[in-house]
């Protein structure tokens, strides 16, 4: 095991799949000679020349479409958007296109491709840029969506993602590119690195209390606000599923078989989207386990605004995430 | 006698498309076809020029006015009649349906239902060659409505950034649904919109369909031998409405009488006569046509529907991880 | 009261509304001469002329942009999508712009805009022109988002979206076009219309076993559902929330003390989106009074498929609404 | 002298634009402000000289690069530094932030953060002055790089067919990001992009105020009389970084130091000088437009924080029903 930085992960998921598999290209903006707008690609270019890394205009739907048709006819593409808030205008060829292709043409033709790029807030990049994405694309079938928390996860999973036959949505958590963790030692030469299965989750911390459900940037509140809760004697379960879609409902229920409680803590916006989702699985399958209802910990009803301290307190603090905990543990 | 030999399989083909496109209108009104229908008749003679002049190993993509297409390329009437019939032996299984064809094995890429979003996905075929270094070029068709859309600036962007060996046609055949073209661009020549894209162009009539090969012959050997993409505007004609549900208010009898004297079909077949080919020997041609369609019919009525199995089995590829 | 189709109850509210305001204005493709594709907007042109009644290219993302414009100094456009697939391709403008421009300008603008057109399958349109787009919208906070399913809802609730000084994202049912229902008369000259408020639901069928929530075109088959289950002694309260958001949890939760059930019952694909959000509303607010875990009853999870014996199943069916009713009243 | 007189004013806003802008670069570094901060140093000539030939009542919409535009529309320093700050006198409540400075008062139509996505924004401005029958024009800044996107396409597509009162100003600074033009667009030229859009263009040195005043004014008469929109291409540089993030190690420092001999703030100081102001005119100038800034700078400092009331009410407009 070896301690490295989310971002570092994430490059070396990239620069080992080019490595093994020359259909593996990466696109978008400044990912070349820029070297990544977050650093993400850096070095590589060199690496692997602009045949390869290849820088694009501004111009999402088009590169996108891009990758897909180059996706159609046998490459694998990487499509880097700079962030996730820019996919927006890329929305009908991700859902149109990549999703459906390999359905309406009867299964001829596959789409492996993977979409990625830094997801949710910044630090106030404000209204148009702190997008937490997962609702507008879980809920459609025909795509992963995979949103992994930590280096280990983001480069096994990233590692899984090019190598699928499908179109891949890969949320990486912007405000945790810098965080550290255990990943694997590099592999031989020629051998392969961890992957990370889709649809696995992963508990982060064991507990009998509550179930906390959680991914992506939000995981690093829920450990704080479990370590807090641990002080006063409330021992939280944390669950990552890891994926979106496929989403591991069997070990969320399990947990929270264990634990008869459950909240869900997500950036994303509180209306619908997997929070909602997962809220709905455990009631449907854990229904007799519930001790009270299920709590959920979002992202505040609003646009991003810019001012850090209203920001602060829009994204899901670990205040509320013990308060919500202490909510359905009947605690005060 | 080299030209009328060359000319017969084209003939052949529009014929062909127009009989298929005639008896599909005809099971849809008695309800064995459903959804949207987007008949080519009249533009017949596009897609079979751009198919003589293609390479079969070459990537074609098209709008949901795609039946043609996929004949041209050489999709069995079969599966193309089963698909509209949404049976299994469609040639999408019958989970496509009249807009969304799709025969690799004739590398036809697809219909698609959404305007412009194709022209990237063809690009992206054509940045495949590139990237492989084979010379397999790609054609996109759009409409000439759809050249107002995003996506057919992105993909026209990126293709003349990248010098991509893509040939995109503009079949303008006059109207976007019932919107003639003064309402829908400022400009009267679409090749002025290859400008900006520092693209070539050419724009030609589509109704004769040994000039419409000519042109596109040209396009392609630029795009295979690395002299990059080329816009093209064929004027052509549909002499029926947008899709089934359109009685084509919008444009006078006159009109379309008068388009309809460059019906591509009759072309054809008059200069096969202006050739030196006899009525009898068309007349030979035309009944294989019509038993091939009559079959393609008899073929999809009796088919087994589409299958759950299959459309579950299609949401995601099969892995191999 | 008259009995007129859905598709009237939309042009009535539109000309009405038109007639009251000049600012009011309608754009989209086809909606002018060709009297709309599906002839919404018949006799709209000939009666308010070209200047607002407005034929535009296929540009989806530039003319709702230019409607939010418009709408931002001063204009109430409405913007028709011919079918809301194709929003896809002006999801930046809706996300990006319209919600978040009054927020993100500090107040000082606001987006009177209803986005309005054709929602859900229609009957075999296929993979790309079938969706039920509720769950991309509704978690966007700056917009309500109305789902109305009778003539009367449809045209109140109009009436009222273009009177709002917010983006409204307005679903029509496609397959319910033709439905007949009963309107108010024709107002006096002069006088208003009846108008729907946002937010309040509406009790279509009182009963005491079930409450079944929904919306839009499955309205119509879960009506169809209840009366098969009356006839087997199984009496549902079917509740019609008329808008996904804001969402009228108060009168859903009531019925639900009461009828100590749920099923939800939607169109939209069964990941998240409003049919998950419900779930969670209800299952937080009415926990103790749940006899069994809420039920769902949604499309099914795959693009839609051309062939009509694959549609059919794929929609919900009054088989599908009544195996779940049975199921949350545990009768077989 | 009225030469000068004119140009007294517009030297003074470039002037106030430079400094406040290094003020917000230093207050980043502080970290006093957060987020994105795009600079507009090099680039004030352009905001500068097409308000000297906008009117008060015309609309202008700008990218997230708008602090220029807003203080030369006449917004107060004051709050366009507390909008940075993030304060509840910001210009935009400091909701908005950087990149969406809105002032309203003075027709400055907002800063936005996605490529492409205001110029359609813009064209509605412009269409509801059509609609109104009244001569408020519409003017959209955007990037050079921004001119790939679909966004742009579809903006300018409308406004050409429909003839709006629209001018759009590409402000070519050679980059977008650290891309330049050599690999975004295939041609050298925007005003190209025109012609596949039925648009009047032009091309210009965008260093020079009164050059700049000079062609906008054309365009702005030709909207404003009814001869629809124009495609402006400015020639300018950027002297800082894309953001305040980047180092921007693409160009050269000698490319650098080359374009800063055109800096628009002392070529227009030197012009001053050539019309006879004298040196301690200017001076009185300068202090004058150094007090207005350490003002805006003490006012943000001191000024309330954003307010969650604010946030939560500005989320729905208030409603009249
Ligand atoms: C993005 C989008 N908007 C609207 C439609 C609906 N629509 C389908 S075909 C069509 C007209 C297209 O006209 P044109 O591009 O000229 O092609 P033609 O049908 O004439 O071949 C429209 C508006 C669509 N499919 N996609
Ligand atoms: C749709 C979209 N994609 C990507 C970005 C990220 N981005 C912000 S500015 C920028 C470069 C823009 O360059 P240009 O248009 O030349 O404007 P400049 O910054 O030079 O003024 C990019 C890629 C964005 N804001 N929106
Ligand atoms: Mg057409
Ligand atoms: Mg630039």
């Amino acid at each position: 095991m070896r301690t490295i930085r989310y971002r570092d992960a994430v490059r070396e998921a990239i620069a080992e799949e080019m490595e093994r598999d020359e259909r593996v290209l990466i696109m978008g903006e400044e990912v070349g000679h820029y070297q990544g707008a977050y650093k993400v690609t850096e070095g590589l270019l060199d690496r692997f020349t602009d045949k390869r890394v290849i820088d694009t205009p501004i111009a999402e739907a088009g590169f996108a479409g891009i990758g897909i048709g180059a996706a159609m006819v046998g490459l694998r593409p990487i499509v880097e958007f700079m962030t996730w808030n820019f996919s927006f205008v890329a929305f009908d060829q991700i859902v149109q296109n990549a999703a459906k292709i390999h359905q309406m043409s009867g299964g001829q033709i596959s789409v492996p491709i993977v979409f990625r790029g830094p997801n949710g807030a910044a630090r106030q990049v404000s209204s148009q840029h702190s997008h937490a994405v997962e609702p507008f694309y879980c809920s459609v079938p025909g795509m992963y969506v995979v949103a992994p928390s930590t280096p280990r996860d983001v480069k096994g999973l990233l590692k899984t993602s090019i190598r699928s036959n499908n179109p891949v949505i890969f949320l990486e958590g912007e405000t945790i590119y810098g965080v550290k963790g255990e990943v694997p030692d590099l592999p031989e030469d020629g051998a392969d690195g961890e992957l990370i299965a889709f649809g696995k989750a992963r508990i982060a911390r064991e507990g009998t209390d509550c179930t906390i459900v959680t991914w992506g940037s939000p995981y690093y509140t829920v450990l704080e606000a479990a370590e807090v809760l641990a002080k006063e004697g409330i021992e939280c379960e944390v669950v990552d599923p890891r994926t979106i879609r496929p989403l591991d409902v069997d070990t969320i229920v399990k947990s929270v078989e264990k634990t008869n409680r459950c909240v869900v803590v997500h950036e994303h916006w509180p209306y619908g989207g997997p929070g909602a989702e997962i809220v709905d699985q455990v009631q449907s399958r854990a229904f007799d386990y519930l001790d009270a209802p299920i709590g959920r910990v979002a992202g505040l009803d609003v646009p991003m605004p810019y001012a850090t301290n209203l920001e602060e307190t829009v994204l899901p603090t670990v205040e509320r995430v013990i308060d919500a905990v202490k909510g359905v543990t009947y605690r005060s | 006698m080299a030209k009328r030999d060359e000319l017969i399989p084209l003939y052949r083909q529009l014929h062909l498309i127009r009989r298929f496109e005639e008896e599909a209108a005809r099971a849809y009104a008695k309800g064995r076809i459903g959804g949207f229908l987007h008949l080519y008749i009249g533009q017949e003679a596009v897609a079979v020029g751009a198919n003589a002049a293609l390479r079969a190993d070459d990537y074609v993509f098209q709008t949901y006015r795609d039946h043609g297409t996929a004949l041209a390329r050489g999709s069995s009437p079969r599966a193309c009649m089963a698909e509209l019939y949404g049976k299994d032996a469609g040639c999408s299984r019958g989970l496509g349906g009249s807009m969304h064809f799709f025969d690799v094995a004739n590398n036809f890429y697809g219909g698609y239902g959404i305007i412009g979003g194709h022209v990237a996905l063809a690009a992206g075929a054509a940045y495949k060659s590139k990237y492989a270094g084979d010379d397999r070029i790609a054609m996109c068709f759009l409409g000439d409505g759809a050249t107002n859309i995003g996506g057919f600036h992105e993909g026209m962007s990126l293709a003349g950034l990248w010098k991509l060996p893509l040939v995109v046609v503009i079949e303008n055949n006059a109207y976007a649904m019932g919107t003639p073209m003064s309402r829908t661009t400022a400009v009267t020549d679409f090749t002025t919109k290859a400008v900006g894209y520092g693209m070539a162009s050419d724009r030609f009539d589509g109704h004769d369909v040994r000039v419409v090969q000519e042109h596109m012959a040209k396009a392609i050997d630029r795009a295979r031998s690395g002299g990059g993409p080329t816009l093209l505007e064929v004027m052509t004609y549909r002499f029926r409405g947008h899709s089934m549900s359109d009685p084509g208010k919008y444009r006078t009898k006159e009109e379309l009488e008068e388009r309809k004297k460059r019906d591509p079909v009759k072309l054809a077949r008059q200069a096969l006569l202006d050739l030196g080919m006899n009525e009898e020997d068309i007349a030979a041609l035309d009944a294989e046509v019509e038993a091939e369609v009559q079959d393609a019919v008899d073929f999809a009525e009796n088919a087994e529907p589409a299958k759950a199995e299959a459309m579950w089995q299609t949401v995601m590829a099969p892995e191999d991880l």
